[in-house]
């Protein structure tokens, strides 16, 4: 137990020896207690001793399905709730003791993109006044700074002419459109992390690759840290350096994103793989995959000992028992199976 | 289900323990002395404020004086009326009957008429039929319920001399039977359409709202699909399902009806509880007055109780 | 199926969320903001119909002493005269002009339910804005005393505050304020909650934005639209409750008014119907008058649930 | 003119073929209004479906396709059409001429039935599953019988058919098993064609191929043609024979479905592959797609695409027909004129 940030950080390998990740989440549980209709308690399970760095320079896929967790994770490490054990550690010091400035540097380095561009955006402010109440956090004062910023922004993002779209009101603009604005206010910050919460989604098919490119793009250029929560695993196969599988708010593997693909440890991460549907396929593949049985169970009834034993087709009786705790495997990926290699 | 009504029996007490505090508070900051609160502006005889004192120990402290409050009224003792020396209880209920034979049968009624109006709003496709009864609807709403009991007064009972004008029955009458019946019904009537027009409004309007949204949900699609005819689809799938939030309202609503009773039965003299209420205020009886909040309050919170009981039974989320 | 008459959600068979709107499509307010408003105000039948009653009302009530033929309280004539050249709307009880004391009594009807409607306003506006934004246990606490408000009925209550503490003019005002507040506090409360966890705002936080800043720039412009047209409504609810005073003969005996007058009525509904009718008009027209352009205003800014109470807008 | 050009086109069959169709669309036209506008959701659409086939109508939102799909089981609000005109031949009967009653009895027996996306809100949440499914059997069956075909239907879709369960309300069942109580509910009539519209989409990863696997499952042993409507290519490559796709209210591309993943002709088809995250080399920008859907109220002149076209020249302010390509699919592109293939820069 005590030695798991240890074997969490070697099991990463890409962190730079003695310093601490500049974003971590360390043992994070979230427990949502909520009072029912007429009194009836319930604890949502949201996460579960959940750890996961960001470094700069990569960019990690947060994969999974409904209910484990990723967008929960992804409000913890922006302090947007608050965790119910645990803690997020900003370049290694916990977030709640940061100092004034500290604080302050964390706010300008780390931004987010949410899932649905129209509800990320204020309708009632324009374009600028959007922009221009990020920029003014930043310190950016006089009209003129103002108006430059804005533009380069903008025209950063491929919204040209920039003075146009500074003008309009958000619904004015289309879904992918609202998308890059909200990443243009993301980059306003000059972030060196950046966490996108399902940035694709909520976007038409055509538009995602426009969005997803925009994205990469600006990770490589500023060697920023992305967090790409996600369930598309065709978008993760594309894009990510290290990819963070999650059930039931647990994580159950992670690692290198080609080992993950080519050698996928535990079975549920097989099974998501095995799921993912391709264009590539010859006809009718959906016969012969093999199927996951069963749904992914609430967050409010989560099975005893692994969460995923009562879908896992190799289950034994001890994973009904006791939760296997993650291990560092052979290849340096880390996984939460106690039928791993 | 059993488990339900007994967590919300249960959940209604506290709620219940807080207005009587909400009422007792609102006493503290009446100016004067608390005496002269409780029985208004009589002149009393320093005996009587004696042991008004001591029954309530007026000189304890607060929290002992709203437990002394809270005793009496759990004894059913909520005090003299200084104005006919009666118990408030006793005249409570004896008003009570009356108030819910009036507010009772006009709210059913209203909810009968409403629920059927605005079903057929709804789901008629006739424009301009709908936009009479809308417009209806709204000045229905708009206009003060105790005018409109004068209005009425004035066509049918003045005027035409169908109906009596006030009171609940007349003073001496010696008739039997079906002729006793149909004379109470004649004094029930105008007040009664009054309730039923000002409910039926409400209802209408909900009622109209809830079933367009229940014909816009994806199961009355699915209805269609399967082979169900227009009727069916409305029998089976539309009515319960917009029933609820318009049994939801009527919670609400029975509150603001409570509150019309007064201007109702002020407008036909009709013996209930909010004539008493009127009266009581006007004689400073604030005994009475006291006494009379408490009861409406008790009757909306059991009432707000039934409501979410029968929304229970309706859907079945909202159990277990 | 063609079961549902009008309101059939298009939005769903064809979504065009990714297409660019054109300037002409309702929405919020945008470019030219007053421009606009005004522009689907006067495309709002209801809306423009309560605003032009409610004009009206307003300058009745300013004109009073150029328009009325007599003072409120002057007696004109002899008593229960019926409606006639000298006299349009009659005279009461003790020969006063009617229709002096249905002018006069407008300002007394828009003064004070305006007085109330806005003094709920400012509390129940505070009262929800902080249960919505500070959550926890103020919230918990806050809302549970506006519910205990809305357990006895409104009209009860301002009747119980009546009964304890009088019915001087502005004793009845803070009556109807203790009953309405808790109407406005809910609704401002809803708001500010559901605005609190949208994405924009939290966006702004994660920006770094000050605790007054989102406040001002993010939740408040957001939140008020609905909290006008519920303003608007229970203005009309404020006259209602504070004539419904009056006529209990609760209300001040020495100002002339809507209610006093009705009270009045009550005993003559016999012999002089012209008493009943014309100030029972005039709050009527009143309270519509707050209703539609309420209505109006939700229209304006809700346009996707356009249900005007006076059918289809245009 | 229009009209003209894709009867001469389009597919090029003989009566004889054509009467082996399940389904025929023919030049279907659906405007409807909203907020005083003409949205052109459907302006044309020709589309085939033939006995035991599976075909996949694969356009993005505000495409048009949940329109069509709605079109085609006369499950639109009359209140709202502007205009609705051309054919829609089901079993060598007119859907569209048929009175609402007939259409009512026809619903009831081996006909058409639809599968929906989110199915949470096409389930009643307030009447048990067993009856809903129920309520959509013949009214002439007994009871027994009733609940007996009702258990078998739930059993067909992999739901247990126990008691208890057919006692169960929606929100006590998960999203998965939704969707399943949806298919039994279509099943029940023992459609020749089911319409699924977004029958995934609201699922979980695992659980989409549970429920995509059941569905080719009964399509396969029952017999029972398959219009899959989905903006997702690889769904339709797993699941489907031949492929429409559909843009701005036409279709611009149809054929097979290896044909058309392979080689696609409209440059619309080509975008939509090459966006697809899977199809790209890392960080390699192939040919994606740029700009966005046009709005269906507002369409410019000319090709649809035009706007968003790499290829675009002179000819595409004229409205191309659909027309046959050399590969046999179609393609409304003037690029894909057999004469021009040449030129095609695919």
């Amino acid at each position: 137990m005590s030695t798991r940030p240890d074997q969490s950080a070697t099991a990463e390998g890409v962190s730079i020896a003695g310093a601490p990740p500049p974003l971590a989440a360390k043992e994070v549980s979230v427990v949502y207690r909520t009072r029912g209709d007429f009194g009836r308690r319930t604890a949502r399970h949201a996460l579960n001793r959940t750890s996961i760095e960001v470094n700069y320079g990569e960019l990690v896929a947060l994969v999974g399905e409904s209910g484990s967790g990723k967008s929960t994770l992804s409000k913890v490490l922006l302090d947007l709730a608050s965790p119910s054990a645990g803690e997020v550690a900003y370049h290694g010091k916990a977030l709640n003791t940061l100092t004034r400035t500290e604080m302050r540097a964390y706010r300008n380095e780390v931004q987010v993109v949410f899932q649905d561009p129209a509800a990320s955006l204020n309708p009632r402010q324009r374009i600028w006044k959007c922009l221009a109440s990020v920029l003014e956090l930043r310190g950016v004062r006089s009209q003129l700074e103002l108006n430059e910023e804005i533009t380069k922004l903008l025209t950063g993002v491929g919204l040209n002419p920039a003075e146009s779209f500074a003008r309009r009101f958000p619904h004015e603009l289309s879904g992918g459109q609202q998308q890059r604005v909200a990443i243009a206010r993301a980059l306003a910050m000059k972030p060196r992390i950046v966490i996108a919460d399902e940035p694709l989604s909520a976007l038409d098919v055509s538009v995602q690759a426009q969005v997803l490119d925009l994205m990469i793009d600006h990770q490589k250029r500023t060697n920023a840290g992305y967090l790409l929560v996600t369930h598309d695993l065709n978008v993760v196969r594309a894009v990510a350096d290290r990819v963070v599988v999650m059930y039931l708010g647990s994580v159950v593997e992670m690692g290198d994103a080609e080992q993950i693909f080519e050698r996928p440890q535990h079975p549920y991460t097989r099974a998501l793989l095995s799921s993912r549907l391709s264009i590539d396929a010859s006809k009718r593949r959906i016969r012969d995959r093999p199927i996951l049985t069963g749904d992914v169970p609430s967050t409010t009834a989560i099975p005893s000992g692994c969460a995923y034993h009562p879908r896992c087709p190799i289950a034994v009786e001890r994973c009904s028992i006791d939760a296997p705790e993650p291990r560092v495997t052979g290849d340096g990926s880390s996984v939460a199976c106690h039928l791993a290699e | 289900m059993l488990w339900f009504v007994a967590r919300r029996v249960a959940q209604a007490v506290p709620m219940l323990l807080s207005v009587i505090l909400l009422i007792f508070v609102l006493m503290q900051f009446t100016p004067g002395d608390p005496v002269q609160a409780m029985v208004g502006q009589y002149p009393v005889p320093q005996s009587f404020r004696d042991s008004l004192t001591a029954e309530y120990h007026l000189n304890a402290p607060v929290w002992t004086q709203y437990w002394y409050f809270l005793v009496n009224l759990a004894h059913g003792n909520m005090g003299y009326s200084y104005a006919s020396h009666e118990s408030v209880t006793s005249l409570i209920a004896e008003r009570l009957p009356n108030t819910l034979l009036l507010a009772g049968s006009g709210y059913i009624v209203g909810i009968v008429l409403g629920g059927v109006v605005g079903l057929i709003t709804a789901t008629t496709k006739r424009r301009g039929f709908d936009t009479l009864m809308q417009t209806g609807v709204v000045t229905a709403y708009a206009i003060p319920s105790f005018w409109l009991g004068q209005l009425l007064v004035m066509l049918f009972a003045v005027h035409l001399g169908w109906f009596p004008t006030q009171g609940m029955a007349p003073v001496d009458s010696n008739a039997t039977g079906i002729y006793w019946f149909l004379e109470r019904l004649s004094y029930l009537i105008l007040p009664m359409l009054t309730y039923a027009v000002y409910e039926g409004a409400r209802v209408t309007r909900l009622t109209r709202v809830s079933v367009i949204d229940t014909l816009n949900q994806g199961y009355i699609v699915t209805a269609r699909m399967k082979g169900l005819s227009r009727w069916q689809t409305v029998r089976s799938h539309v009515i319960r399902n917009s029933s609820l939030p318009v049994v939801t309202a009527l919670g609400y609503s029975f509150a603001v009806a409570m509150g019309g009773s007064v201007l109702i039965e002020t407008v036909f003299s009709w013996p209930g509880i909010g004539l008493l209420l009127v009266d009581s205020i006007k004689q400073r009886d604030n005994q009475v007055v006291i006494g009379l909040v408490v009861v409406i309050a008790v009757a909306v919170i059991v009432m707000n109780l039934l409501v979410d009981m029968a929304h229970a039974l309706l859907d079945p989320r909202i159990r277990a | 199926m063609s079961l549902s008459g009008d309101s059939v959600d298009t939005a769903e068979l064809a979504p065009d969320l990714d297409a660019p709107r054109p300037n002409t499509s309702p929405g919020w307010s945008r470019g030219n903001a007053t421009h606009e408003w005004w522009a689907r105000m006067r495309a709002s039948r209801s809306g423009m119909i309560g605003l032009v009653v409610l004009i009206l009302l307003i300058a009745i009530a300013m004109l009073a002493p150029l328009i009325s033929p007599y003072a409120p309280n002057e007696l004109a004539g002899e008593s229960l005269q019926a409606p006639s050249r000298s006299h349009l709307m009659g005279t009461d009880n003790v020969g006063r002009d009617v229709l002096s004391v249905v002018i006069y009594g407008a300002r007394i009807a828009l003064l004070m339910g305006l007085l109330s409607a806005g003094l709920a306003l400012l509390v129940g506006g505070l009262v929800g804005g902080v249960a919505g934004y500070a959550g926890g246990a103020i919230e918990t606490i806050l809302m549970r005393v506006t519910e205990l408000f809305q357990i006895i009925p409104l009209m009860v209550l301002a009747l119980f505050v009546v009964a304890l503490w009088g019915s001087h003019l502005w004793l009845l005002v803070v009556a109807v304020t203790i009953a309405i507040w808790p109407l406005e506090a809910r609704i401002v409360y809803g708001q500010v909650k559901a605005l609190k966890d949208r994405e924009f705002v939290q966006v702004a936080r994660v920006a770094g934005a000050p605790h007054a800043q989102i406040l001002a720039r993010e939740i408040l412009p957001n939140a008020l639209p609905p909290v006008i047209v519920q303003v608007s409504l229970d203005a009309g609810l404020a006259i209602l409750t504070q004539t419904s005073l009056g006529f209990l003969g609760l209300g001040d005996p020495n100002a002339a008014s809507w209610g006093q007058l009705l009270y009045a009525a009550q005993s003559y509904l016999s012999t002089a119907w012209w008493m009943s009718v014309f100030p029972g008009l005039a709050v009527a027209l009143a309270i519509i008058a707050f209703s539609l352009l309420g209505d109006g205003l939700n229209e304006i800014y809700n346009p996707h649930q356009r249900r005007g109470t006076l059918g289809r807008s245009r | 003119m229009r009209s003209a050009s894709i009867a001469e086109c389009g597919h090029e069959e003989s009566n004889a073929v054509k009467e082996t169709q399940l389904l025929d669309i023919h030049d279907l036209v659906v405007h409807f209004l909203r907020e005083e506008q003409v949205v052109k959701a459907v302006d044309g659409v020709d589309l085939r479906v033939k006995p035991g086939e599976s075909v996949g109508l694969v356009g993005e939102s505000g495409s048009g396709k949940t329109v069509l799909s709605r079109s085609i089981a006369r499950l639109m609000a009359n209140a709202v059409i502007d205009k609705m005109s051309g054919q829609v031949v089901f079993q060598n009967t007119d859907l569209l001429s048929l009175s609402e009653r007939e259409l009512e009895r026809r619903r009831r027996k081996s006909f058409l039935s639809m599968v929906f996306q989110d199915p949470l809100g096409y389930l009643n949440p307030t009447k048990r599953v067993g009856r809903q499914v129920a309520e959509a059997l013949p009214p002439e069956l007994s009871r027994r019988s009733r609940r007996h075909r009702v258990a078998e239907l739930f059993t067909q879709v992999g739901l247990p058919g126990d008691k208890a369960s057919l006692r169960l309300y929606p929100h006590e069942f998960s999203g998965g098993m939704r969707q399943r109580v949806l298919i039994a509910m279509a099943l029940a009539s023992r459609p020749r064609l089911l319409i699924a519209d977004e029958p995934t989409t609201a699922l979980d990863v695992t659980v989409q191929v549970q429920v995509l696997n059941t569905l080719e499952r009964l399509h396969r042993e029952q017999d029972m043609a398959l219009l899959v409507i989905t903006h997702d290519l690889a769904l339709v490559a797993e699941l489907c024979d031949r492929v429409y796709v559909m843009y701005a209210g036409q279709i611009v591309e149809s054929g097979d479905v290896e044909t058309v993943l392979s080689s696609p002709h409209h440059p619309y088809t080509q975008g939509l592959i090459a966006s697809m995250p899977g199809q790209r080399r890392r960080m390699n920008k192939v040919d994606g797609l740029v700009g966005s859907v046009p709005n269906l109220a507002l369409l410019p002149s000319g090709c649809r695409f035009r706007s968003r076209c790499p290829h675009a020249f002179d000819r595409c302010e004229e409205m191309p027909p659909l027309m046959p390509t050399s590969t046999g699919s179609t393609s409304r592109c003037w690029l894909s004129e057999p004469e021009a293939e040449g030129e095609d820069p695919s």
